[in-house]
This record gives structure tokens, C-alpha cells and sequence, in this order.
């Protein structure tokens, strides 16, 4: 491919992922930071596509905005809105230098790497290279971490069991409240207390 | 802020709610008045807890037509009409019902050619309700309408025969005080014939598509069951009633019309659940089958119509008449003062007296179980609100 | 005769005039010859996306016209028979109203993101074709990962359907919406797995690969994993949101789910979206169980786009019925189902397929002895698994048959029907149970 | 064949546990509003009554007094039995709620109120179930919308016969049947003056 096709690949894919960063901060609802940043994410996957890394690139989405984002949004939902502002969080200040300095370690890293190695040739099989590096080379930490998935895998399965046991405790003293006080006598369901007065627009 | 605001600021908060387990609201969905599933107008207010019904209200009257009152202006053969559009899928067994309540108030005794002919159109009816009824239970369950359209084929043929006999499909203004309008035309019985030469057939292949469903018992075996004990306290009748093992069915129990002289069983479920509900009226449209047979062998000839002057005012007094209809236990309540017309006109709506149990029966499921159960309780709107 | 020696010099064989990337190849030389080549490779991308939409758009229309005429037959009647011959022009008619509509948005709706999905879906939509091989060399991009970016395509779409449901600040849509969400990440996992045997066993990730393992090895995929067959039908016919898994739009529950809110046209486009992602589906399934654009060398003498419509046709027949026929599942059957079923028996062919793919590897067996042995024991393994989950996995309610008793003489409240369940002779007929 | 249940047997269940609360006029069980409860339970779950189904609940507006009129029926004995209660104050008229006894009773005491007005007392969700919130008046009653002149609900002959005799003298009441429970007449007929009551 010439330079023009790659350059304007390479500066809107940029520009893309950019300005999807920068959404991410300028937006007050998370619900839009989290498109905006699948957004980003996108443009990530478009540039290891121009990089040649079909693998990554595919991944990157399968990964990201298949199933993180997804994940984001789940969890943004399961917070209660009222620990979702955090804009007066003391938090911030360290929050802040700590990107700035993960900023300047990255930008020094990118100015200090010799990057004209990479220039040469695409690789053509690299699910093949990938895999046979992860399975020959670097089979204990491959390893490691399938041990460590199943770890929190069996984790998040024991803390959503014992949450099944809070949700019956909740479902049973919602029922109480909705049933009132005399809930023997299954005739004498009093008018429920119903605390929102949310019905549905349609 | 705008309105807009606060609804968002509501919605954020229904999300919440809707996703989190703990100090959360209820939401509350509205279904209906305008809503595929609720068969009308119809509105039920359920309160979710994620998908569990914590709560379900309904609220009705978008159909009132004020009936009963509209009633005490018009004669008491004037009403028929209005009869026919209380349960608009079950005209016939309203005017029967209505008319028993008449007959009785003005002492008119019913030739046995009325009689039979009330039982036919009485049973046909039923199958042509119950195809109906189990048509779009299915549809609640899912289905994508196609057993629906299969049994709408039988209600069809029904409905032409009532249009050959009476000349509507739907209200069908038939049944007469003293016996009924017109006699049977000559085409009906050959047409009857073949419907229920045809039925069994039918009924085997909806058998064999459904009852073994495996995703239909998943559906409704064990959902909105409700006990022996509450379906009697809370009034149910009907198939409702009959799913849970009650064996009450007002043909055998106070038979009306000569349904004594006919031989037929009563069908009863074990579990209430909506599955039961489904095969106890499945069970019905072959015993209805089996009174046809036996109307049509045993017809009897003779007068349609009592001889009744046209302005009879009957005595003061008062009269309860009911007949099974396909929802349940259809009466009449009438009181006379001596003038022209009813001084009160009362019905005994079985869909709306079969909802009492509604919550119920839908507490603790999730909002398709709802849907379900509501399905399979067989509603009518029209009867409902009146 | 026309003297076709210069143009077979480009096409290679004569029969190769159906192979798109010769054409391709064709133009792109043809336009290096007097321009940059970045014109030519932008051309020529663009010329295949057009020539993607150019067969998807009317297909579209013809499927409606065609998934409701079927439909309509289940449902013993005519369907559309009014509008051009046969009902054919009713799709057309249907658009221009859903164009000519009001286009309406709630209120309270979250305006950007309500008015981005209609046109965002078509994105995953329309590049998901890609990858889909219509003969040899004949698909737009042949992705030596061909499989793997077809899921993360088909992953977005979740996104663009919760963005939709969550913006129309309309409690329905927010139901179809999370049940949406729910059941598109519980089935992708199955869906991952389903492929992941077809990748371990054929050792390659391009979908053209697939089909050509497939055609040397003289065999379809479906004799050798008939299970991951049929969990990636059903796993795709949840994803395609159709009956019986339809839960996300469950008409008699929350009207149409995450699309409630939409009118007019943008309705119209969900609703195209969703026909063309069951043809691409069938295409798939057709591609990776059924051989695709091969079929024991009939391929040399047909158009190899031919037959693979063929095979596409009949999986999506095989959609049409199952929704022409079943009701819907509940929202925790279908989870339940994913979980403990799908996955649990895909995770066991991935294993089945890694023993058996060593077996011919590393051991050397023999492909024609070793291949037959292999379907016929992974369809015995199949037929049990399903055997076993249908006895295991049965609900409580469903283990006892629904009985139907005639009360006969017994007429009455409490009393008679104590007497009528207390029976012991057979009750008059009884359905489901063990 | 549903049998009538004799009310006069019904009238000595009753009046055994709660003396005075039945009598029995004219072939008609009445109950006294005060015990209406207690009796209908009492009947319930009497062995030879057994009245466990609630097929019937509504109201008849007799000009002085409402009727409030039950249809008990037994299923296993098979009988029905016609209840009634009276309720004598128009103004605010109220009766005990059998919602306790029969859950039945719930929907039709709701549409007896929503359609006469009459309060059922104990009744869990007393609210209009097919008109509005708020709808003025009561619309089954006989003075709901009273015309000028004294015109009344109802029909008075048929359409063929004169007019001057069909139509009521102003300020007559209508002869109904009389019995000994009917609350005496009152002194001038005020039927016309309470049109359009709000909602309670």
C-alpha cells in the first residue's frame, strides 16, 4: 500500500481514537463515556491494522468492545446513582498524577524506541506465530494466567451464590413491605406502598 | 428543569433499580391498556423486582359501557342485543343466559325444538370460544401465531354457521324469550355434519403439535397455579376452576335446556396450573363434540318459539338464571317491578370474577409467567367492564 | 468461436469468471497501469462493498416477501398476494410507507444515542458479509482470522441494541434491552466453542479454510460435531433474537423490546438488520456445517455461489420453521439452557475434537478409515449428551405428567373432587412427565 | 339439579350462633347488616349449609333503601341460596365487607361500590373499578342524573302506549313490593336532591 492510502488510514484512525479519548473525559454521563470509549477503542483496533496485526486488531475488538464494554455498562448500572458522580472525589488529585505520570513514561518510551525495526515486513501467520510462542516459550506464565482466570472465575461464582442468598432475603422483606403487615391471611393484601410513582410512559 | 429532566431523573432510577439487588425500588411496567398480550383494553400494573412479579394490580373500565344501566330503559326483549355484545366471543350463551333470566321471570314455558337448538349453538359456542381462548394462550406462550390461525379455522366454520342461521357471526342476536328466532335453515345440519366429521381430525393434530411440546410445558406446567381451596373462596369458574379438580360444571350441576337428556363428561385438571387450564378446554371442545352428535341425532321437531304476546310485562319478582359459559358460571340477575322493562339488570361476569384470584396466582413468578397465567384465565374485556 | 485466450490469461481457467478476486485483480492492474495504487485498492474496496449491498438490499426484500409467504403457508393461508405478482412487490410497498411515516422520538429520549442505532447496526450488519465465502476465492476479505473477527463483529451489535434500548427511556426497551445484553454474552460463549472445535479439528481460522478442510477431506462438519451444529443453530437463533428464543422482543411481554420506540423507518432498518443477520447466519451455518460453496464436486460444473444459496435456503428454512412453530422460552429456561446445557456439551466436542485431531496428527491414523469411525462415534455421543441433558435437566413441575380425569358421576366443590384425584384407575389421558 | 336451600333452615344456623341476626320474609333470607358477617361465615362453614361459593354479589336500588343481594351456593350439597341486605341510609350508605369470607367478593364489592356507592367496610382496596376517580355520583342508582319534572330512570310502558299514564305522577313513588322489614316511608319523597354525589 502507498503512503497516501496509509497516512490517511493512519491519521483518522488517530484522530478517531483521540477524540474518542478525549470525549471520555469531557462527558458528564457515563453511559456516553462508555460509547465514547468503545469508540476509541475501535480506532486502536484500526491502527493495529495498519500495522498489519489482523490478529490483535481482531481481538482487540472481540475483546473491548465486545465484551469490556459491555462489561462497563453492567457495572455502571449495578452502581447506585449516587456513587456514580465523582466529581468530589479527593481521589482526583492522585488520580490525576498518576496519569500524567504514566503519560510521560509512555511518551518517553515512544521518543526512545528505535521504531524503524518494525518497518520491515508483515507478518502474514500470526495466530500460528502467537499461539506456537505462547505454548513453546512462554508456557508457564500461559499458564499462570489460565490458573488465575479459573481463580476469579470460581471466586465471582462463590460471590454471586452468596448474593443469591442476600437477593432471597431482599425478595422476601420486599414481599413483606409490599404485603404489609398481616400477610397470613392472603385476602387482606393491603393497598402496596409502592415508593415509585414511575409508570411507564408507554 | 424540564420535564424532560425528571423523567430522565426517573428513569435513572428505574435502571437502577431494575439491575440492583438491594435497597432498590420496585419498578412498576404498565401492560396494557394498549399492549399485544392483554387481549383490549386492559391494564395490569405489575411491580418487578427484576423480572419477579412483586405485585400485579389491574386496572380496568376502558371498555364500560354501562350496560346494566342502559338495560332498565328497554324491554326485556330489547336487551337481547346488548347480551350479545357483554362477552362478544360468547354472544350465544350470554343471550341463552340472559333469556333463561327472562323466562323465568315471565313463567314461559320453552318447546323442546328451542331447547335443542339452544344446546347446539350453546356448544358451539363453546368450541368456537375455547379455539379462541387456547389460540392465543398459545400466542402469550410465544408461539408465532400459528396454532392461532389453525384453530381461528374452526371458530371460522363455526361463524359461518351461525351467519347461515341467524345472519351475524359475532353478536349474534339469536336467542329469543320462549326459544329462538329462526328455525334451523336446511343447509345447517349438513354443514354441521361435516364439522364434525372433520373436528376430531383437527383436534388430534393440535394434539400432536402441542401437547407434547416440550417449550409449551416449560411455559405453563407450574405457573400460576392456584389451590383447591382458594379457586372455590375466590368464585372461580369454568375451565379455571375445572383445572384445579373441581368437577363443577353448571350443565350437570343445574342443567338448563334438557343438557340431562345429554351424555357428556366433565374434564378436571389436578395441578391449577395454566397448562391444566389449556388441556381442561382442550378436553371440553371434544365433549362439546359429543353433545353435537347427540343434538343433531335427537332434534326434535315441532315450534321454535313459545307463543308470547310481544309486550308481556312480567309479574314483580325477581329471577337468577346461569349457564356455563366457556369463561365460567354466566347468570342474569333480574328484578321485575311489573313495567315493560328489567327495574334491574345484573350480570354475573365470569372473566371479571375469574381475575380475583389474578395476583395471586402471578406473585412470585416472572412478568412472561404473568402474561401466562393472564392468557390462560381467558379474559374478555367486553364481559369485564360491560 | 470468440477467441477468450487474452482473458484467460488473466482469469486463469474459464470457469473462473465467477471468482470475484480475479476481477479484482483485473481492475486493480488495469488502473496501476495510468493511476496511484492507492486509487486502485480504494476502488476496488469500494466496488465490493457495493457489490455486498448490491445483492444484500434486494435480498432483503425478496426474504420478507418469501419469510412470510412461508410463514403464511405453516399458518394455513395465502400471505401478501395483493401488491405485483404473488404478493412479490409487498416488501416495497411495506418500505415506502415506513418511509413515508413521522419519524417520532420520546420526549425524554437521549437524543444522540437514540438516533445513532438504527444506523449503527447496519454496521456489524454489513461487515460480517465479509468474511463469507461465496466459491474459492470469491469473498470480499479472506481473513486468516476469519472466524475470530466474525464473532468480534457480531459482538458489537450488542452494543448498538443496548444503546437503543437504554436511550428510548421506555421501560420496554430497557427490558429488551438488558434481556438483550444477557443473552447475547451468555451465548456467545457456546458460539465461541461450537467454532472452536471446527478451528482445532481443521487447524485453521479463515472460513475459506474451513470450507476447504471440508472438501478435502471429503466430509461436512455436521457428521463430524453434529452437537456443535446444533448448539450453534440454536446459539445464532438466539442471537438473531428469533422464536424460541425471541425473549429481547417478546411481543406478548414487552411489545418489541429495544426497538418499541422506534417508528417509520428506523424501525424499518432494525427490522431489515435482523432479516439480513438470519440470511448471513444461515450463511454461516450453511459455510461451516454443511460445506458451503462445495458439495462433492458439483462445485466444478455449478457456480459455487449457487449451491451455497441452495444450503443457505435451507437453513433458513429450518429458521423460519422453528419459528413458525414454537412458543418462546422464559428468560431464566433460556439462560439456564445456554449455561448449563449448551456450554457444558460444546466444552466436551472441543475436547472430543483436540483427542481426535491428535489421533490423526500425531498418530497418523488414515483420514478415509479414521474420519467415518470418528462421526459415527461423535454422533452416538451426541444423541447421548442430549438424551442425558433431557432427563437431567427437567424442571420439577414437568416430571409428573399433566393428567386430565373425566369427573363422571362426581359432581361437586371440595368433597367430589377429593374423590375424583383420589382415583386409582388411569386417568382419561395424560400428557409430558418422565 | 341445583336445589333451593331452604332459608328458613339457613335463618336457624344463623340465629343460633348470632341470635336475631336473620329473619326470613317472603321466602327471602335477610340478614342484619350489623352481623352480616358473622352469619355468612357461620353459614360457610356449617356442615348442612356449606354455602362456600360466592356465585353472585350485587345491589338493587329500591328508591328508600338499597338491597344488597348475595347468591351463596354449596357444591357439594348442591344448593343455592338467595341472601339479602339492606341498606337503609342513602346518604352514606355502608354495609360490613365479606372480602374476609369470600375472596370472591373482592372485585364485585368494589363494583357494587363503584356503581352504587355503597361503602363495604373492612374491604381491603375500596376504590371505582370501571369509572374514574372522582366520576360524580353513582350511576346504578335510580336518582343518578335526575331529570327535570320528575322524570324518572327507567322505562314506564311500552313505546306504543299513551304517553300521559306511562310516565309517573310527579312526586309518586312507585309501588314495590312491601314487606314488614321495608324501613317505614318517609314523610315527602326526596328522591330528587342528591344528584351528582363525589367520589368518598
Amino acid at each position: 500500500m502507498s503512503d497516501f492510502g496509509f497516512h490517511l488510514a493512519f491519521w483518522s484512525l488517530a484522530a478517531m481514537t483521540l477524540g474518542g479519548a478525549s470525549m471520555i473525559m469531557i462527558s458528564r454521563n457515563l453511559i456516553h463515556a462508555v460509547i465514547w470509549l468503545v469508540m476509541s477503542m475501535l480506532g486502536i483496533a484500526g491502527l493495529y491494522l495498519t500495522l498489519s496485526a489482523d490478529f490483535i486488531a481482531v481481538v482487540q475488538v472481540l475483546i473491548y468492545v465486545g465484551a469490556i464494554s459491555v462489561l462497563m455498562l453492567f457495572a455502571i448500572m449495578l452502581t447506585p446513582r449516587a456513587e456514580r458522580d465523582n466529581s468530589q472525589t479527593k481521589a482526583s488529585a492522585p488520580a490525576a498524577l498518576v496519569v500524567i505520570l504514566v503519560m510521560i513514561s509512555t511518551l518517553w518510551v515512544a521518543v526512545d524506541t528505535d521504531w524503524g525495526a518494525v518497518r520491515e515486513a508483515a507478518l502474514t501467520e500470526q495466530a500460528r506465530l502467537i499461539g506456537e510462542s505462547l505454548i513453546k516459550h512462554y508456557i508457564l506464565p500461559f499458564e499462570i494466567g489460565a490458573v488465575l482466570l479459573t481463580a476469579a472465575l470460581v471466586g465471582a461464582i462463590a460471590l454471586a451464590r452468596q448474593d443469591d442468598e442476600d437477593a432471597a432475603v431482599h425478595a422476601a422483606s420486599l414481599q413483606a413491605e409490599l404485603e404489609g403487615e398481616e400477610s397470613i391471611d392472603p385476602v387482606d393484601v393491603v393497598d402496596p406502598p409502592i415508593v415509585s410513582d414511575t409508570e411507564a410512559t408507554s | 428543569m424540564t420535564t424532560a429532566d425528571d423523567t430522565r431523573l426517573a428513569m435513572q432510577g428505574t435502571i437502577e433499580a431494575l439491575t440492583t439487588g438491594d435497597g432498590s425500588e420496585p419498578v412498576v411496567v404498565n401492560l396494557g391498556p394498549q399492549h399485544p398480550s392483554t387481549h383490549g383494553v386492559f391494564r395490569l400494573k405489575v411491580t418487578l423486582d427484576g423480572e419477579i412479579v412483586r405485585d400485579a394490580e389491574m386496572r380496568i373500565g376502558y371498555l364500560h359501557r354501562s350496560m346494566e344501566k342502559l338495560a332498565e330503559e328497554r324491554t326485556y326483549t330489547q336487551n337481547i342485543p346488548f347480551t350479545d355484545r357483554i362477552d362478544y366471543l360468547a354472544a350465544m350463551s350470554n343471550n341463552l343466559a340472559y333469556c333463561l333470566a327472562a323466562e323465568e321471570l315471565l313463567g314461559v314455558e320453552v318447546p323442546p325444538r328451542a331447547d335443542a337448538i339452544r344446546v347446539m349453538f350453546a356448544e358451539l359456542q363453546r368450541i368456537a370460544s375455547h379455539a379462541m381462548a387456547n389460540g392465543t394462550f398459545i400466542n402469550d406462550c410465544g408461539a408465532w401465531h400459528t396454532p392461532l390461525f389453525h384453530m381461528f379455522r374452526d371458530r371460522e366454520r363455526v361463524l359461518d354457521m351461525f351467519e347461515m342461521t341467524c345472519g351475524a357471526r359475532l353478536t349474534t342476536n339469536y336467542m329469543r324469550i320462549g326459544g329462538v328466532a329462526f328455525d334451523l335453515p336446511e343447509e345447517l345440519l349438513p354443514t354441521l355434519e361435516s364439522f364434525l366429521a372433520d373436528m376430531p381430525e383437527r383436534i388430534a393434530d393440535y394434539e400432536a403439535l402441542l401437547l407434547e411440546n416440550e417449550i409449551l410445558h416449560a411455559r405453563a406446567r407450574g405457573v400460576g397455579v392456584i389451590s383447591l381451596e382458594m379457586a372455590i373462596n375466590s368464585s372461580l369458574s369454568g375451565p379455571v376452576l375445572r383445572a384445579t379438580g373441581v368437577p363443577w360444571d353448571l350443565r350437570k350441576a343445574n342443567p338448563y335446556c334438557g343438557y340431562e337428556h345429554y351424555e357428556f363428561d366433565v374434564p378436571v385438571g389436578e395441578q391449577g396450573d395454566c397448562f391444566d387450564r389449556f388441556l381442561v378446554r382442550m378436553a371440553e371442545v371434544k365433549q362439546s363434540l359429543r353433545i353435537l352428535r347427540q343434538v343433531i341425532d335427537h332434534l326434535p321437531d315441532g315450534p321454535w318459539l313459545a307463543d308470547l304476546p310481544l309486550h308481556a310485562r312480567p309479574e314483580p319478582g325477581e329471577a337468577y338464571q346461569r349457564v356455563e359459559s366457556p369463561r365460567g358460571e354466566l347468570g342474569f340477575y333480574l328484578v321485575s317491578d311489573g313495567g315493560p322493562a328489567p327495574y334491574r339488570f345484573h350480570c354475573r361476569p365470569p372473566s371479571l370474577i375469574n381475575l380475583s384470584a389474578l395476583k395471586e396466582m402471578s406473585i412470585g413468578g416472572t412478568l412472561a409467567d404473568a402474561i401466562v397465567t393472564l392468557g390462560s384465565i381467558d379474559i374478555v374485556v367486553g364481559e369485564i367492564d360491560r | 468461436m470468440t477467441d477468450f485466450t487474452g482473458l484467460t490469461s488473466v482469469l486463469g481457467a474459464w470457469y473462473d469468471f465467477r471468482d470475484l478476486n480475479n476481477l479484482q485483480r483485473l481492475i486493480t492492474e488495469w488502473i496501476a497501469d495510468w493511476g496511484p495504487d492507492w486509487l486502485a485498492s480504494i476502488i476496488t474496496g469500494v466496488l465490493g462493498a457495493l457489490g455486498v449491498l448490491g445483492v444484500i438490499g434486494p435480498t432483503l426484500l425478496i426474504l420478507i416477501w418469501v419469510e412470510r409467504k412461508v410463514i403464511a403457508r405453516f399458518q394455513q393461508r395465502y400471505g401478501p398476494n395483493r401488491v405485483g405478482p404473488r404478493g412479490l412487490l409487498q416488501p416495497v410497498a411495506d418500505a415506502v410507507k415506513l418511509i413515508l411515516k413521522e419519524q417520532l422520538a420520546p420526549r425524554a429520549a437521549d437524543k444522540l444515542i437514540f438516533f445513532l442505532p438504527p444506523v449503527l447496526i447496519f454496521v456489524p450488519g454489513i461487515l460480517i458479509w465479509g468474511v463469507l465465502p461465496f466459491g474459492p476465492r470469491m469473498s470480499v476479505a479472506d481473513l486468516n482470522v476469519g472466524v475470530l473477527f466474525l464473532l468480534a463483529v457480531s459482538g458489537t451489535a450488542v452494543l448498538v441494541i443496548f444503546m437503543a434500548g437504554w436511550s428510548s427511556n421506555n421501560k420496554y426497551a430497557l427490558f429488551g434491552a438488558m434481556r438483550a445484553v444477557a443473552m447475547s454474552i451468555s451465548y456467545e460463549v457456546p458460539m465461541v466453542l461450537a467454532l472452536l472445535t471446527l478451528v482445532v479439528f481443521s487447524g485453521t481460522m479463515s472460513v475459506n479454510g474451513i470450507v476447504e478442510w471440508q472438501q478435502q477431506e471429503d466430509v461436512i462438519f455436521i457428521l463430524l460435531f453434529p452437537l456443535s451444529a446444533i448448539a450453534f443453530f440454536f446459539a445464532a437463533s438466539a442471537e438473531l433474537n428469533r422464536t424460541p428464543a425471541d425473549i429481547s422482543e417478546a411481543e406478548s411481554e414487552i411489545v418489541a423490546g429495544y426497538h418499541t420506540e422506534y417508528s417509520g423507518m428506523r424501525f424499518g432498518l432494525f427490522y431489515a438488520v435482523e432479516l439480513g443477520n438470519t440470511l448471513v447466519v444461515s450463511g454461516f451455518i450453511a459455510t461451516f456445517f454443511l460445506g458451503g460453496w462445495w458439495l462433492w464436486g458439483l462445485d466444478q460444473w455449478v457456480p459455487s455461489w449457487i449451491i451455497l444459496l441452495i444450503k443457505t435456503g435451507a437453513v433458513y428454512f429450518l429458521l423460519i420453521w422453528t419459528r413458525g412453530t414454537l412458543p418462546r422460552l422464559r428468560v431464566d429456561q433460556l439462560m439456564g439452557f445456554c449455561w448449563k446445557a449448551l456450554v457444558p456439551a460444546t466444552l466436551l466436542f472441543v475436547v472430543v475434537a483436540f483427542v481426535q485431531r491428535t489421533l490423526l496428527i500425531s498418530e497418523g491414523w488414515d483420514t478415509t478409515i479414521a474420519l467415518p469411525i470418528m462421526a459415527v462415534f461423535n454422533i452416538a455421543l451426541t444423541l447421548g449428551a442430549i438424551m442425558l441433558f433431557a432427563r437431567v435437566s427437567r424442571p420439577a413441575p414437568l416430571r409428573r405428567p399433566a393428567r386430565i380425569r373425566m369427573a363422571g358421576a362426581q359432581i361437586g366443590g371440595l368433597r367430589a373432587a377429593r374423590e375424583v384425584a383420589s382415583r386409582t384407575e388411569e386417568p382419561q389421558f395424560q400428557v409430558g412427565g418422565d | 339439579m341445583t336445589t333451593q336451600y331452604d332459608p328458613a333452615a339457613a335463618a336457624e344456623i344463623v340465629n343460633a350462633s348470632a341470635p336475631g341476626a336473620a329473619c326470613v320474609d317472603g321466602g327471602v333470607l335477610f340478614l342484619e347488616p350489623g352481623q352480616l358477617v358473622e352469619a355468612i361465615e357461620t353459614l360457610r362453614d356449617a356442615e348442612q349449609s356449606d354455602l362456600v361459593f360466592l356465585c353472585n354479589l350485587t345491589a338493587v336500588d329500591q328508591e328508600r333503601y338499597f338491597e344488597v343481594v348475595y347468591h351463596l351456593q354449596s357444591l357439594d350439597l348442591n344448593h343455592i341460596i338467595l341472601i339479602k341486605a339492606r341498606v337503609t341510609d342513602r346518604d352514606d350508605p355502608s354495609l360490613p365487607s365479606l372480602s374476609g369470607v369470600y375472596h370472591g367478593a373482592h372485585l364485585q364489592e368494589r363494583e357494587v361500590y363503584d356503581l352504587f356507592g355503597i361503602r363495604f367496610e373492612g374491604h381491603p382496596d375500596l376504590r371505582r373499578m370501571f369509572l374514574w376517580d372522582g366520576f360524580p355520583g353513582y350511576p346504578l342508582r335510580k336518582d343518578f342524573l335526575q331529570m327535570p319534572g320528575q322524570i324518572r330512570a327507567g322505562l314506564p310502558g311500552f313505546p306504543h302506549e299513551s304517553q300521559e299514564n306511562a310516565w309517573p305522577v310527579p312526586g309518586s313513588v312507585p309501588q314495590r313490593p312491601q314487606h314488614p322489614n321495608d324501613p317505614p316511608p318517609p314523610s315527602e319523597v326526596t328522591v330528587a336532591e342528591t344528584d351528582g354525589e363525589g367520589a368518598s
